[in-house]
């Protein structure tokens, strides 16, 4: 019987746990405290989910009294983020995992851990998300309800931490619908009848996936009693309830049939789509896709068709999109679906190349796609408007745009020596290696389309004849970042073997195979 | 001490009729003060220990047969925040003093009611204090100044009648077959199977349904709400029907019923009957009350919903969705009162971006709402999250589907409600709109930080509820 | 020979470019010119040090079979030195041609990029590796046509586009390869050519075919012909990506797979050659600008390449790959030229120069031993290859011998016409006065044109030194084991030297109709049939980037459809019927109260009546 | 028994009469019948004391009362009479059939027929059971009359306001 009353029961335990080189095993449920010292790194994953989620809401505060001082704070926090992220990484290529846990009832026990996985996550997520922050100084300077910008944007990385580095299902939930609900009131910035109805409908739609894939949980639950990932980790989950869960993931990472609340996103201010769309948000869904299916659960033959045929159609579907529509961003935006259907490719192969692949992918892309939409930004917010054929020859008057544009462009479609390059050759090879050859063949056509559209964009936005004034490039900061991104996905290439460590260490840890 | 919970504001009501005239600007404060002792006493759950000693003739001399436990301190607790709620939005709606003192009077007369719900164990004095409760609510309603005042208070009357048929009725039932009336009179009758103890049964649990709003019972509860001055909505949405329709469930499910079937079964229809009736009815509402008393039901549904799962989660969860449904509808209601007394309307088509005139006002109702419509990190999750869970354990896999895919409707005319009033471009039509008074602003804020609160502690709290029994 | 110094051939043209590309260019503007020649001549340094050397070594790079293992061979080795040579020297014309444009700096930089990775793509023996060098290419592909004078940018994404395909071709043959073969070291995989193994050769060879611009993946030249710089059509279209696509094309049908006779890929690749031959012979027939003639010819003589190579007989592989030499030699030249013309003449429109022999003699020269050579004029070094290629066709299908003879008819026709045109007749511009072109043009060509005429007259220099290693035991026994010398089947020169007196009958007969240079091909041109076809193809309808264009185009707005109608399903289809249901729900709410009761006691007599029939089930 | 039951359904017709019935006084004649025949039925099931008090204050006070609360009211006109009864007849018919439909769905139980009421101890003497065993509901009674009160205050203090 229930009762009111007080009484601290139980205890909070802070554990750390080290497995060295295996595949994480079950995460013991209650520890006592060991020392203080070993809560170090305990400390440096708290920072990471909480210096973003519990410092956003000082900002509107800040903003009150100093508007830098609230800017350069946002940066701050998810750069702590960042930095304590890449704190974890020595001791994620040792195979080390990192674990802090508050014991709970029925199963709710509040865990985090970071395996390479979870690390190499938490890295795209907060090193994008702090460019993209840096962005908004001079772009969100414009407008209109600033605190709540910074706010949101801040406890949407924050959440998105949080989720990358929870091992629990209904905390996993618990953030990702945090995410959902920092995107509706960012989609929604402008405040417009239409950009409102956006918001709403891409927070319905990624609401009515989540609620599914709550079912879902729950269903896992049934099964085996617990939440705790870690727990269930080695079972063979029936088809049904993978479906289930992964109507939730298709939702969020706005994969066909679920797809067009993305694009419609798009009326929101550019660094927030280069947040949602590019960076962050829409990867959660493949993020828990290689969390559940690859790194949990034991992979079902059958979802690999099912998931690869979905993904087929998603890259194919939204590519022919993306050459038919004339809005800069939401063109973008069908190619973010678009390339979303290449990482579910890598992941759903179930190979280790494959889930490397999409790891690779998730960085690659996360840096280009984050590029193609602060370009988009800059060139809305000079040129006043996003309809490509009313732009054109802005490559004259804004050349570091046009040119770093084209380098993330050049990325987006695979081209050596840029990073995206090796993700996108790495997933279809792992279709190829696991004789998917058609699925191989599909992906193909769809690299072949985002050649075309991208070029499309490019040609229509920045060559030909200008339309009107040729409007100038006001704010470098603006560019410097769309620059870096630039140079960043360049980089990301050359330097390949570095993500590529960290990925084959997750890969290792997922399906214990060495990669 | 649980006898003071009748006794105080009934001694409370009949001496602030004694004070000179010139001093009843007290009696709200009055009232204020004894509904945060209430709620302080169930926090503290002081009341069933403390006064062994000291009040023992009192309560020799008055025979009250009451006991206390987690779900009466529950509801009382609800009733201490929601009155104080009401009460504050009262002092800052209502103009005249004389107005805010019989408020203050009816509060504490309908609080009284309240609690003897809470704490009786009886049929048929459950019966007697839904009546009071009812009286001084249609009172309340009645007192309201628009043309739809009586026309809401009659309905509530009226279909208040058809709930007292029934439960007299039932009673005397109840009487025919098992020959007692006490809950657990009931339950022995109901164990052994009679026929005539479950019709009884069925017929009060219709009683209770007429009261709780459960669809198709449920046609009173929009127009009194919406008739009804704002801070009698506040207190009507956020207590009045719940303890007097879906606390007596909770409580009859819980020691009466325990789950057997067809009780289980009628629980598990109506409320997820209610649940999606209930929703989408208020998914096209324009007005802004009444798109929140639709919401109310539905909401309501779930927490019948959750008394068909398992038995002992259920409660919980039920309990638990209770309290949150109670503190964030009050405060929709409170959100509701300020922007209508700035706009002088209720219309929600009439209203767009008034997040930028009344940024507390719209950020508070925002968590409210999200809470409701089950969105995490917010306490309204946790409580779905259990009433599920409640559900799932008892192998209810389709009320669970329908519980949780009936949220994305809930979400649904959240959003529209968010769009419409709060979140779009302010208008021009508006542009002399300001944020409430401080004084409207204080239950919102307390509210939807209670609401954030339990959210973000829930595990803890639900350890320390566990604490106890489970 | 260390390993450092093959990753140099890499590094140093790298870092050369980007050098130049970090040079601040306004104090001088001759440094790019200057650094790029440079660093070109070191590069050719090391080539040369490096040839007869054989050297491999591989670093763990990302994982999967990837590997950074490079590896000199007999073959790569001879293809370095080209790629060396060839950008040697096109940097040092371009110093002088590219001197005042805009765009040096630019162009220089990626020049130098480009012979990075080219030198890096042949080195590799890695397949990933490789893909990363190849497809690496595309970029400065595009980059220097985009540094073009005139809206270069259209032709710079056809070609990105048009090659990047082939490109994805190209990297679906290696994943099918590393997978079939179980590893992605070049030097270790030896596959059979059936079923899948098939498929991943025509994969690979798509991707050659692409970078050596055979049909149908070419028409992308003609147009840079126009609007890139010149010796960028030198450089890339001219040499250095036909010596990649056909170093690549070998490799696979050497040593990745193995090619033989039998196999059904053989008549494949012999007939894309000789498609390739006629089909853009007779284009570049017609043409009647300098440079876009050439670039056709630039296509069409890939196609012999690819025929040799098709043969799978050591003949015809020994023929096309020093057809791919001398090509790279004599089109370079001819390119050249054009620049050279281009330089002083102010253009390249055969109508109206003319008489440009006597202004211009040192490159008139020049371009006639390289037109003699292209045409297949002995003793000059295109006589030789295509001879031998001759000999393989025509063992393998009398067909294929004659089509590639046909080739060889039109090839002295359109050079007839062009070197007729150009530096003979009446100068047409009278107004400007056209000098010879400066020494630092000019001596690339006079370079290029010795090498004509010194690998056909001493052809036992180029063929026992380059070509003939390549192909390693395969030699052993077949005509003594070289192939060197003047051709001994007499019957072949025979025909040769009489389709070469026909294109003469035919040139001095067209000229003889029209009265001038330019018109010694207009009877063909106009000719019933022909002339329909000419007129479809100026019109662009038979480009196959038209054609993709247009079924992108349509499939793409199929898909668009599909995915609105998908949309429909949420703002239409769900949202409408939610409001429905509410909408229906809303009505039955009249506010009659009568109604409530009503409902109320419906909803109980039913309660009561559920309770009734579980019991009286229950009995 | 055949008497008993003949009351019985006299008394739900006058119950229905006075409910469909357009005319106050009509109505409160209705339901005066009702209220005598209820205290008949009271009587001779042996609750006596009940009967008395139904007979006095439902069958007599009330109905005082509301005839003369309608003798204070103006008679409709034939034409509202009319249309009003027309309107009603049609809101109201379903009352009838949701009566015989309970009805129906009552005779549906097989209830023990013999049912014996068990008191509880205190045989009888209304004011022992009243106060020994249900001082809560008292209470609540008294509560219910004091908010009968303060509505008084309310609604009447609101009516005043009303016509100022």
């Amino acid at each position: 019987m229930p009762r009111l009353r007080l009484r601290f029961a139980g205890d909070l335990a802070i554990i750390r746990r080290r497995a060295k080189g295996t595949p994480s095993g079950a995460l013991p449920g209650v520890q006592q405290m060991e020392s203080v010292g070993n809560m170090r790194e305990g400390i440096v994953l708290l920072v990471a989910v909480f210096a973003p989620l519990a410092g956003a809401f000082l900002l509107p505060l800040f903003g009150v009294w100093s508007r830098r001082l609230r800017d350069v704070s946002a940066l701050v926090m998810v750069l702590a983020s960042l930095g304590a992220s890449v704190a974890l990484v020595p001791g994620a290529l040792r195979g080390e995992i990192v674990a802090w846990s508050i014991a709970g009832p029925l199963g709710l026990s509040f865990s985090l851990s970071a395996d390479a996985l979870a690390v190499f996550m938490a890295i795209v997520s907060s090193l994008v998300g702090s460019i993209i922050i840096l962005f908004s100084f001079d772009y969100i300077r414009h407008y209109e309800n600033q605190n709540e910008y910074y706010t949101m944007a801040v406890v949407f990385l924050g959440a998105m931490m949080g989720l990358v580095f929870s091992t629990n299902l209904v905390y996993l939930y618990v953030f990702w619908e945090i995410t959902g609900i920092a995107s509706w009131r960012l989609i929604g910035f402008y405040r417009g009848k239409a950009d409102v109805l956006k918001a709403d409908k891409a927070f319905l739609m990624t609401a009515f996936g989540a609620l599914v894939m709550l079912i879902g949980i729950l269903a896992v639950y049934g099964m085996t009693g617990t939440f705790d990932l870690a727990a269930m980790k080695g079972i063979a989950l029936p088809l049904g309830i993978s479906a289930l869960l992964l109507v939730g993931l298709l939702s969020k990472s706005a994969t066909l049939p679920f797809q067009t609340w993305l694009p419609d996103a798009g009326v929101a201010p550019s660094p927030v789509t280069a947040l949602l769309h590019a960076a962050v948000l829409v990867k959660i869904g493949v993020y828990v896709f290689a969390r559940l299916f690859l790194s949990t659960f034991v992979f079902d033959e059958a979802l690999r068709t099912i998931v690869a045929s979905i993904a087929g159609a998603s890259a194919l579907v939204s590519a022919g999109a993306a050459l038919i529509e004339t809005d800069f961003k939401r063109i973008v935006a069908y190619s973010t679906v678009s390339q979303i259907g290449f990482i579910f490719l890598g992941l759903a192969m179930g190979n280790a190349l494959g889930a490397a692949g999409a790891l690779l992918y998730i960085l690659m892309h996360g840096l280009a796609k984050a590029g193609l939409f602060l370009s988009a930004g800059i060139v809305e917010q000079n040129a006043g408007t996003k309809d490509i054929t009313k732009l054109g020859g802005l490559i004259r008057s804004m050349p570091w745009t046009a040119v770093a544009f084209l380098l993330c462009a050049f990325s987006v479609m695979g081209i050596p020596p840029f990073g995206g390059f090796f993700s996108k050759y790495m997933v279809i090879s792992a279709a190829v290696s696991g004789d998917q050859l058609v699925f191989g063949a599909v992906f193909l056509a769809g690299a072949l389309l985002t050649i075309l559209y991208l070029f499309r964009l490019f040609t229509k936005v920045f060559l030909g004849e200008p339309h009107g004034v040729l409007a100038p490039e006001t704010s470098r900061l603006m560019v410097a970042c769309v620059v870096l991104l630039a140079a960043l996905s360049l980089v990301g290439g050359l330097m390949v073997g570095w993500p590529s460590d960290l990925a084959r260490v997750a890969i290792s840890q997922m399906l214990g195979v060495a990669g | 001490m649980s006898d003071l919970l009748l006794l105080v504001p009934f001694v409370a009501v009949v001496l602030l009729y004694l004070l000179p005239k010139r001093a009843r600007a007290v009696g709200l404060w009055v009232a204020f003060g004894i509904l945060a002792l209430e709620a302080a006493a169930a926090v503290l759950d002081r009341f069933a220990t403390v006064d062994v000693g000291l009040l023992a003739p009192l309560e020799k001399l008055l025979g009250f047969h009451l006991a206390t436990d987690g779900l009466s301190g529950l509801v009382i607790l609800c009733t201490g925040l929601v009155g104080m709620a009401a009460l504050l939005v009262a002092r800052r709606t209502l103009e005249s003093v004389n107005e805010r003192f019989l408020f203050a009077n009816l509060v504490l007369v309908a609080v009284v009611g309240i609690n003897g719900m809470a704490m009786v164990r009886d049929l048929f004095s459950l019966y007697v204090f839904v009546e009071v409760t009812a009286v001084a609510t249609v009172i309340l309603v009645a007192a309201g100044r628009g043309d739809h005042v009586l026309e809401g208070a009659w309905k509530y009357i009226f279909l208040s009648v058809v709930a007292s048929v029934l439960m007299l009725t039932s009673l005397g039932f109840f009487l025919l077959s098992t020959g007692g009336i006490t809950l657990d009179a009931a339950r022995t009758g109901l164990a052994a199977n009679a026929p005539l103890a479950w019709i009884a049964m069925a017929l009060f649990l219709c009683g209770l349904f007429v009261k709780g709003a459960m669809v198709p019972f449920h046609g009173w509860l929009a127009d009194a709400y919406t008739a009804a001055p704002a801070p009698v909505s506040v207190f009507m949405a956020g207590i009045v029907t719940k303890a007097s329709g879906i606390f007596a469930l909770l409580r009859i499910a819980q020691s009466t019923l325990g789950g057997a079937t067809p009780g289980r079964e009628i629980l598990l229809v109506v409320g997820a009957v209610t649940i999606v009736v209930g929703a989408f009815l208020a998914l096209t509402q324009t007005n802004f009350k009444r798109m929140l008393a639709y919401s109310s039901i539905s909401q309501m549904g779930y927490i019948v919903l959750a008394l068909g799962g398992d038995l002992h989660l259920g409660i919980l969860a039920a309990g638990l969705h209770f309290f949150n449904h109670a503190v964030s509808k009050s405060q929709l209601f409170a959100n509701a009162a300020a922007v209508e007394k700035q706009l002088g309307t209720l219309d929600i088509d009439e209203m767009g971006g008034l997040g930028a005139r009344m940024p507390v006002t719209a950020g508070t109702s925002a968590v409210a709402s999200l809470s409701i419509a089950g969105l995490p990190p917010l306490a309204g999750f946790w409580s779905k999250l259990l009433i599920i869970l409640a559900l799932w354990n008892a192998k209810e896999y389709a009320f669970a589907a329908v519980a949780i895919l009936a949220s994305l409707v809930t979400l649904a005319y959240f959003l529209s409600l968010q769009r419409k009033v709060f979140f779009g471009k302010p208008l021009e039509k508006w542009a002399g709109a300001r944020e409430a008074s401080a004084g409207l602003l204080v239950p919102a804020v307390a509210l939807a930080l209670v609401t954030i609160a339990l959210g973000i502690g829930f595990p803890f709290a639900l350890r320390i509820l566990l604490g106890g029994g489970a | 020979m260390t390993p450092l110094l093959l990753i140099l051939t890499i590094a140093v043209p790298a870092a050369a470019g980007l050098l130049v590309l970090l040079l601040p260019s306004r104090r001088a503007p001759w440094a790019p010119a200057v650094l790029a020649a440079l660093a070109c001549a070191f590069e050719l340094a090391l080539a040369i040090y490096a040839f007869p050397h054989d050297v491999a070594f591989a670093w763990s790079w990302m994982g999967f079979g990837a590997e950074f293992a490079l590896k000199l061979s007999r073959f790569s080795a001879f293809i370095l030195l080209g790629i060396a040579t060839f950008s040697f020297l096109v940097t040092a014309y371009s110093a002088v041609s590219m001197a005042k444009a805009s765009s040096s700096r630019r162009f220089h930089a990626w020049v130098l990029f480009t012979v990075a990775l080219s030198a890096g793509a042949v080195l590799a023996d890695n397949l990933i590796l490789f893909l990363v060098f190849w497809e690496g290419l595309l970029l400065t592909l595009f980059a220097m046509i985009a540094a073009g004078k005139t809206r270069p940018f259209a032709t710079a994404v056809k070609a990105f586009v048009i090659v990047g395909v082939t490109d994805l071709a190209l990297m679906f043959g290696v994943m099918l390869t590393g997978h079939l073969a179980g590893t992605l070291s070049m030097s270790a995989i030896r596959l059979p050519l059936d079923g899948l193994g098939a498929v991943a050769f025509l994969l690979l060879m798509v991707g050659a075919m692409g970078k050596a611009g055979a049909m149908p993946f070419h028409s992308w030249i003609p147009d840079a012909a126009i609007d890139a710089p010149l010796p960028f059509m030198a450089l890339l279209p001219g040499s250095l990506e036909k010596l990649l696509g056909i170093y690549f094309l070998a490799r696979i049908s050497l040593d990745l797979f193995v090619l033989t006779p039998e196999s059904w890929v053989s008549p494949v690749l012999m007939g894309i050659g000789a498609a390739t031959i006629l089909l853009a012979v007779l284009m570049a027939l017609v043409q009647k600008d300098y440079k876009k003639l050439l670039a056709y010819h630039a296509i069409s003589q890939v196609g012999y390449m690819i025929l040799g190579i098709g043969t799978a007989l050591p003949v015809g592989i020994v023929g096309g790959l020093f057809h791919m030499l001398n090509n790279a030699i004599y089109k370079s030249s001819l390119f050249l030229s054009a620049g050279a013309v281009e330089k002083e003449a102010g253009t390249t429109d055969l109508r109206e120069l003319g008489g440009l022999g006597r202004s211009m003699p040192i490159t008139t020269l020049c371009f006639l031993i390289a037109a003699a050579s292209i045409s297949g004029v002995p003793p000059f070094n295109g006589f030789f290859s295509k001879e031998l290629v001759y000999d393989g066709a025509l063992e393998r299908g009398w067909i294929f011998y004659a089509i590639a003879l046909g080739g060889s008819f039109f090839t002295a026709a359109s050079f007839l016409k062009l070197g007729h045109a150009a530096f003979f007749g009446k100068p047409t511009n009278a107004k400007r006065t056209v000098k010879e072109a400066p020494w630092p043009m000019l001596l690339p060509m006079i370079v290029l044109a010795g090498l004509c005429i010194v690998f056909g007259v001493a052809n036992s220099l180029p063929l026992e030194r380059l070509v003939q290693p390549v192909l390693g035991t395969a030699m052993e026994g077949a005509h003594g084991g070289t192939f060197a010398g003047f051709p001994t089947n007499m019957l072949l020169v025979g025909l040769t030297a009489g389709v070469l007196a026909l294109a003469v009958a035919n040139h001095a007969f067209g000229v003889h109709r029209t009265g001038k240079g330019i018109g010694a091909v207009d009877h063909i041109h106009h000719a019933p049939g022909l002339s329909s076809v000419y007129t479809l193809q100026a019109t662009g309808v038979l480009d196959p980037y038209r054609m993709l264009v247009v079924v992108v185009g349509v499939a793409s707005k199929g898909l668009y459809a599909l995915d609105r109608a998908i949309d429909w399903v949420y703002s239409g289809l769900a949202a409408q019927s939610a409001l429905a249901a509410s909408w229906v729900l809303r009505r039955a709410h009249n506010g009659n109260v009568n109604r409530y009761v009503l409902w109320a006691l419906a909803g109980a007599i039913a309660v009561v009546l559920a309770v009734l029939a579980v019991m009286g089930g229950g009995r | 028994m055949i008497w008993f039951t003949l009351l019985l359904v006299v008394l739900v017709l006058a119950a229905l009469w006075a409910s469909m019935t357009t005319t106050l006084l009509r109505a409160t004649l209705g339901l005066a019948l009702a209220s005598a025949l209820l205290s008949v039925v009271m009587f001779s099931m042996g609750a006596t004391l009940a009967a008395a008090m139904e007979l006095s204050v439902c069958a007599g006070l009330i109905s005082v009362v509301l005839v003369s609360v309608a003798s204070l009211t103006r008679p409709r006109s034939i034409q509202e009479e009319i249309a009003s009864r027309r309107s009603r007849l049609r809101r109201i018919w379903p009352l009838p059939l949701v009566l015989i439909a309970g009805g129906v769905a009552l005779s549906f139980v097989h209830a023990p027929v013999d049912i014996v009421l068990r008191l509880p101890a205190g045989d009888g003497d209304v004011r022992t059971v009243l106060w020994s065993m249900r001082q809560l509901d008292l209470f609540g009674q008294i509560l219910i009359l004091l908010a009968g009160a303060l509505g008084v205050l309310v609604l009447f203090r609101k009516e005043a306001k009303d016509d100022d």
